[in-house]
């Protein structure tokens, strides 16, 4: 019974596979640049998903490792004229270095508390950033590396980004480190007693997520050509990501492919309504998550019995 | 030494104004395990209340609270009986995307009805300072925190003392045994809404006041409340008085040893230091 | 106030049409392959406008920069499309101007994602954009990068530099080394002080530009500078600042920082007793509204720098309208007071014109080489293109008094620099 | 002493979502009488329980209490009409103090009136319970948490308390002792309910026993009728 939609799922992830990565070819600038937001959302929701869908570990704080990302890759590039591709791997490397520090403090919280840490780890960053004369205090910067990669080349990064998010986490989840997360989920119990192993395969989850989010973010801002410290270390990244991955469907694998979908293609058609467009977003966001609370894949898994590897808690709790 | 006792002291007198901005969003998580990330600009909304019956009515902003404080109850019960108490559930990250989306949907109206300009609640006391020898107090920092610990001590009366106040925490330890008590938990929750909203009023006419406000400073505010709060445990009153201070302190002291640019940015550090040590907060209990 | 939504002439592709033609595109893969990707003037034949991108903070902490833009926008539009629009040489015909605006909300992420939309979705023929650095720098760079002619104002020269060198984008404001600084240190000689001068600078664009520069000059010029640093947005307790510059018996504020932030920090000075003879105040008091939101007197004797006013004796190359018609205009129609960037919001659309007009055709390069060449009279002032593709508006100083017809009325005060720009005031000590 | 029924229950079916769990069940509850259901574990005891005090909502059949419809009616109006219910598990408000359960009991309006008076009687019943007063009720031991939750449910002034697996956990000192004060309470003329395990004491103690098997109700009669061999025999659907 769960074979079927198996292999139909495999079919579709193909397809769009094949699409995605023929696009330059076929599509136009503009689809081309809807494709690059796209992975890029993708990527960065798949993390916030793994974390908190799966991990149990309620970030808010992802634009910690976005900013971070971003201007290690900005700076490394522009002021040391490294290769823009091992700017954007820098990126990454010194987003888990930053996740290896936060870890310290915040891994001894829990729930809300985790919530929280996190985000005031992106405050204080945002803040130090903002105060640092190396990166020119609040300033920003240009991006400007020795090989300004084109528009395609921005593009199949992101592609790749997208992937290997989305790689990264079917092979976490399909791994032991996922069968204990998953179990987890399922049942509180077995957390106290897997104490330890918990606690490291969820601290690995935090490592993967930081480094694939840096460097995405990397990416990003190769295409956004300009950093600065206010809007890059701001909690909207994060807020965007809740979005997508709870309309998507939190805790399921397509649930952030399908959230990003709708976010893209929702803000490209919402930017014409210019100053009433966020008013807009905030509104459809509600109206969703009430019709329907799981999600747009949590909800269909639900009616259809459409279930993959992501097995979500189906058994709510009965009194009496 | 002497140099040191203005921070010191603007730091507690500071601190009590942290406090009243977090209670709203400590009591709401105490009780339906809610973090209201709307929490500051539904404060923000209440500044440009007052602003507006100050502007158009011509009365002092402490007068304008008798309208702006039932506006705001009734707003904080209709969000939680209509919006947030349709989401509530095991699951922590619906009522989370609720409450961005209140508060996206709150910048922009602001924005929409009160322009993006940058205003400020002028009243006599605005720039008056009592002055002891060296030391400045300033009148409305000290007003910020008498009416901040007015406001601790009668929340905390209502809810150790009054009917309402012991059936809202009943029902925050146990809903199910709640309702066999005859309690009408959403009716009960959205109650409990309407008081933090209360205070969430008190605090947007004290901060209308004391600082500026345009319709994105919400955001601000809601991390302000979260060092307060997470210092101090989350749910906890008298944690938030401490946490607010505490806080507080470290801003202005960090400012005073480093330079002011560092400011918020110690503040935030001296709370990650203690989330390390402690992480429930000083006053929080283990669950 | 902006009913009339500007958006209802602008040809744009709707949902559904979308939709229509991505399946059409996809359809037909092979033949699309063959076909260069971007549609320049190949598709002039049959284009029945010219389309300007306009991104516009609309929302977000710069919302109040952005604020006429509606207005001003519609104005220009009519009056160039009044007599048919422009010239383009290769159809033989006029063709009018269409805008297309969409929101940056104050975020230069969103503001390079919706120039890249426009660029590429909307296929733009020039990018008209203002309004400070975040707007401006990440607009000017995209711009670049697809070669698209595009003309940005009123954000300081030295942030936007950083990012050039430019080919594409072209740039029009004042420069904070050689505009700010001697309308600054010009109005501080107009009182008699001890020449010490305390600093309030933002972490932010401005404040790091203009606290490097006057640190360079400020000393040379026998100014003692006392600096306790920059700080971010939302300080809530200034006293440090304020605490040192008491300490050492400071005479002049020199700030730049946002409205909240001032009307929070001059508060504080008040309740502090501190009370310099001479405040200048960058940025955060430009708006008439930040003066009323000050409370009380405040606001009084502030000085601030002016890049545009009803008394600039400029006029309009579209229309003739003064620069005080011109805000007449928006008193009439908006019951508000005239702000500084409103004479910068329909001199972008004089520059437009003209190097439209100049260019007749849709070709991008032809277009930017039409933009390199300007040389027009606005209503802002001379606006002509140097070498690194900018131009510097006139600047002069201004200080802000009681007014009679509104509240708070801000008086030229300074135009050393600019005597053609007429006095309407003197410097007083506060 | 049986005389006019105070609750009547005619025929209900409970459903968790797909889940059958009380099947066509019937009973009639005299004034005054202590009344025992017994069940192995899953029997559907605790669902009548917290059918009859409104938490669940019957898909078809009527319950009627002092001659009104009450199914459905939802747990906090119930406990207005004088249905107070003692939960499995005890469920005393952990972080509120001994005294403030006790008030928290007398939510209802109709409790409201005589609140010193009840708390008097309770403290009467059971004096740990005033010695402890001002203690957090998580600090107490699990017989005076079940006194208290007793107490708590009496505050209401029900007519019909339902007392859901009161003994579970308890030392038989301590079940022993609760079950006197019921006996007490009970001579004032209140009817009880008692869901228990224990056959034994349930047919010692009770007027009236049902004895329940996969959400049905497989025997009853009065108490001193059944054989325990017979109620054995219906528990276990032999």
């Amino acid at each position: 019974m769960i074979r079927e939609p198996f292999k139909y799922r495999w079919l579709v992830l193909g397809a769009l596979f094949i699409l995605l990565a023929t696009l330059p070819v076929w599509g136009s600038d503009y689809m081309l640049l809807l494709g690059l937001l796209f992975c890029l959302y993708a990527a960065l929701s798949q993390m916030w998903n793994l974390l908190t869908g799966y991990s149990g570990l309620l970030s808010l704080g992802q634009q910690a490792f976005i900013g971070f990302g971003g201007y290690t890759m900005a700076v490394t590039t522009s002021y040391y004229n490294i290769n823009i591709w091992l700017s954007i791997l820098a990126g990454g490397v010194t987003s888990v270095l930053l996740a290896l520090f936060m870890s310290l403090f915040i891994f001894r919280m829990s729930g809300i508390f985790f919530a929280i840490g996190t985000w005031i780890f992106a405050e204080i960053l945002m803040l130090w950033f903002s105060n640092w004369e190396y990166v020119k205090y609040g300033t920003g910067l240009f991006v400007k590396p020795p090989n300004p990669p084109s528009m395609t080349m921005i593009y199949y990064a992101a592609l790749t980004m997208g992937v290997a998010a989305l790689a990264t986490v079917y092979l976490i989840l399909r791994s032991k480190i996922g069968l204990g997360l998953m179990a987890m989920r399922d049942n509180e119990a077995v957390s106290s007693s897997m104490g330890v192993e918990i606690f490291r395969s969820k601290l690995f989850c935090f490592l993967v997520a930081a480094f694939i989010t840096g460097t995405t973010a990397g990416v990003l801002y190769v295409f956004q050509i300009f950093i600065q410290p206010y809007k890059a270390f701001a909690i909207d990244w994060t807020v965007s990501l809740v979005f997508i991955v709870i309309i998507g469907g939190i805790g399921t694998i397509e649930g952030p492919i399908v959230g990003s979908l709708i976010f893209v293609l929702l803000s490209q058609y919402l930017s014409e309504y210019g100053h009433i467009s966020l008013l807009l977003l905030g509104i459809i966001a509600i109206i969703i998550i009430l019709v329907a609370p799981k999600g747009i894949m949590g909800t269909l898994q639900e009616k259809t019995g459409f279930e993959l590897l992501s097995p979500r808690r189906l058994f709510s709790e009965e009194p009496g | 030494m002497e140099a040191l006792m203005q921070p010191v002291i603007n730091g507690i007198l500071l601190g009590g104004l942290y406090a009243v901005i977090a209670l709203g969003l400590t009591t709401m998580f105490g009780i339906v395990k809610l973090v209201n990330l709307a929490h500051g600009d539904l404060m923000i909304l209440s500044s440009y209340l007052s602003l507006a019956l100050v502007t158009y009515l011509g009365i002092n902003p402490f007068v304008s609270l008798i309208f702006v404080v039932p506006i705001m109850f009734v707003v904080g019960f209709a969000l939680q009986k209509y919006l947030l108490n349709r989401v509530l559930g095991k699951e922590m990250e619906p009522p989370l995307l609720v409450a961005f989306g209140v508060s996206i949907i709150l910048q922009n109206l602001l924005l929409l009805v009160f322009t993006p300009d940058a205003k400020g609640i002028m009243t006599v006391i605005s720039v008056k300072t009592i002055q002891l020898g060296n030391i400045h107090l300033p009148v409305l920092y000290l007003a910020d925190f008498v009416i901040g610990c007015l406001v601790i001590f009668f929340l905390r009366l209502f809810y150790n003392k009054s009917f309402l106040g012991r059936a809202i925490r009943a029902a925050s330890d146990d809903v199910g045994a709640a309702r066999l008590m005859g309690i009408d938990t959403s009716n009960i929750f959205a109650i409990a809404m309407g008081i933090a909203m209360i205070t969430a009023a008190i605090a947007g006419v004290l901060v209308g006041m004391t600082f500026t406000f345009y319709p994105h400073t919400g955001p601000q505010y809601l991390i302000i409340s979260f060092g307060v709060i997470i210092i101090g445990g989350l749910g906890s009153m008298r944690g938030a008085f401490v946490g607010g201070i505490i806080l507080a302190e470290a801003q202005l002291l960090g400012a005073h040893f480093t330079g002011p640019g560092y400011q918020l940015l110690i503040g935030y550090a001296v709370l990650l230091i203690i989330l390390a040590i402690r992480p429930q907060g000083l006053f929080g209990q283990a669950h | 106030m902006d009913k009339k939504k500007v958006k209802k002439n602008v040809g744009t592709m709707n949902r559904r049409e979308f939709v229509k033609k991505t399946a059409i595109t996809a359809g037909s893969v092979y033949a699309a392959s063959t076909l260069p990707s971007f549609i320049g003037s190949a598709q002039a034949a049959d284009r029945d406008h010219i389309l300007i991108g306009r991104p516009n903070p609309s929302t977000g902490p710069l919302a109040a920069f952005g604020e006429g833009t509606p207005w001003a926008d519609e104005i220009a539009v009519n009056e160039i499309n009044k007599a048919g629009g422009i010239m383009i040489k290769k159809l033989g015909k006029k063709l009018p101007i269409k805008i297309k605006t969409v929101d940056t909300q104050s975020n230069p992420t969103k503001a390079a994602e919706v120039a890249s939309q426009l660029i590429l979705k909307d296929k733009v023929d020039l990018m008209l954009f203002y309004h400070t650095p975040d707007t401006v720098n990440p607009i000017s760079s995209i711009c670049e990068r697809f070669k698209v002619p595009a003309i940005s104002l009123d954000s300081p020269l030295e942030p936007w530099l950083e990012g050039g060198p430019y080919k594409w984008a072209f740039h029009a404001f004042w420069s904070v080394e050689k505009d700010i600084v001697p309308v600054y240190t010009g109005i501080w000689d107009q009182i008699e002080t001890n020449k010490k001068v305390g600093i309030l600078m933002a972490n932010d664009p401005d404040g790091v530009a203009w606290s490097e520069v006057f640190k360079e000059v400020g000393a040379e010029k026998g100014y003692e500078l006392f600096d306790k640093g920059r700080f971010p947005y939302g300080l809530q307790d200034f006293s440090p600042f304020i605490n040192d510059w008491k300490e050492n018996n400071v005479e002049i504020l020199l700030a730049n920082l946002i409205p909240p932030d001032f009307i929070t920090a001059w508060r504080q000075c008040q309740r502090l007793g501190f009370k310099p003879k001479v405040a200048t105040v960058g940025k955060a008091i430009l708006f008439p509204s930040v003066a009323e939101a000050l409370g009380g007197d405040l606001a009084k004797g502030l000085s601030t720098e002016v890049w545009w006013s009803p008394h600039h004796p400029f006029k309009s190359s579209m229309s003739g309208v003064t620069a005080q018609q011109f805000c007449d205009r928006w008193t009439q129609d908006t019951g508000k007071v005239w702000t500084q960037p409103l004479g910068f919001k329909y001199a972008g659309y004089e520059l437009a014109f003209d190097v439209l007009t100049r260019a007749a055709s849709l070709d991008k390069e032809e277009i930017r080489e039409a933009i390199a060449q300007t040389e027009l009279e606005t209503i802002v002032g001379k606006i002509k293109f140097n070498d690194q593709n900018y131009s510097r508006t006139p600047l002069v100083g201004g200080q802000w008094n009681k007014g009679e017809k509104w509240p708070w009325e801000i008086k030229i005060t300074y135009n050393d620099p600019y005597p053609n720009i007429p006095k309407t005031g003197e410097t007083f000590s506060m | 002493m049986s005389s006019a029924p105070i609750l009547k229950i005619d025929q209900i079916d409970v459903f968790y979502g797909d889940f059958h769990a009380l099947w066509d069940v019937s009973l009639t509850i005299s004034k005054g009488d202590i009344v025992s259901i017994i069940g192995a574990n899953g029997a559907g005891k605790s669902t009548l329980m917290y059918t009859i005090a409104g938490q669940h909502v019957p898909a078809n059949g009527t319950i009627e209490f002092m001659g009104d419809r009450i199914d459905g009616m939802g747990p906090h109006l119930s406990v207005g009409k004088g249905i107070a219910l003692v939960p499995e598990g005890r469920r005393v408000f952990p972080r509120l103090t001994v005294y403030d359960n006790l008030i928290i009991g007398a939510y209802t309006p109709r409790a409201r009136a005589n609140i010193d008076e009840n708390i008097k009687k309770i403290h009467d019943l059971f004096p740990i319970l005033a010695e402890r007063g001002n203690q957090r009720s998580i600090t107490l031991s699990g017989g005076e948490q079940q006194m208290l939750a007793i107490g708590r449910a009496l505050m209401s002034e029900p007519e019909l308390l339902l007392c859901d697996e009161i003994s579970l956990g308890l030392a038989p000192v301590v079940i022993k002792s609760i079950y006197k004060q019921l006996e007490v309470i009970s001579q004032e003329g209140l009817t009880i309910v008692l869901v228990e395990q224990d056959v034994k004491r349930s047919l010692r103690f009770a007027d009236y026993a049902y004895v329940m098997l996969e959400g049905k109700i497989a025997l009853q009669g009065k108490a001193v009728e059944l054989g325990e061999d017979q109620v054995k025999k219906a528990y276990f659907g032999m």
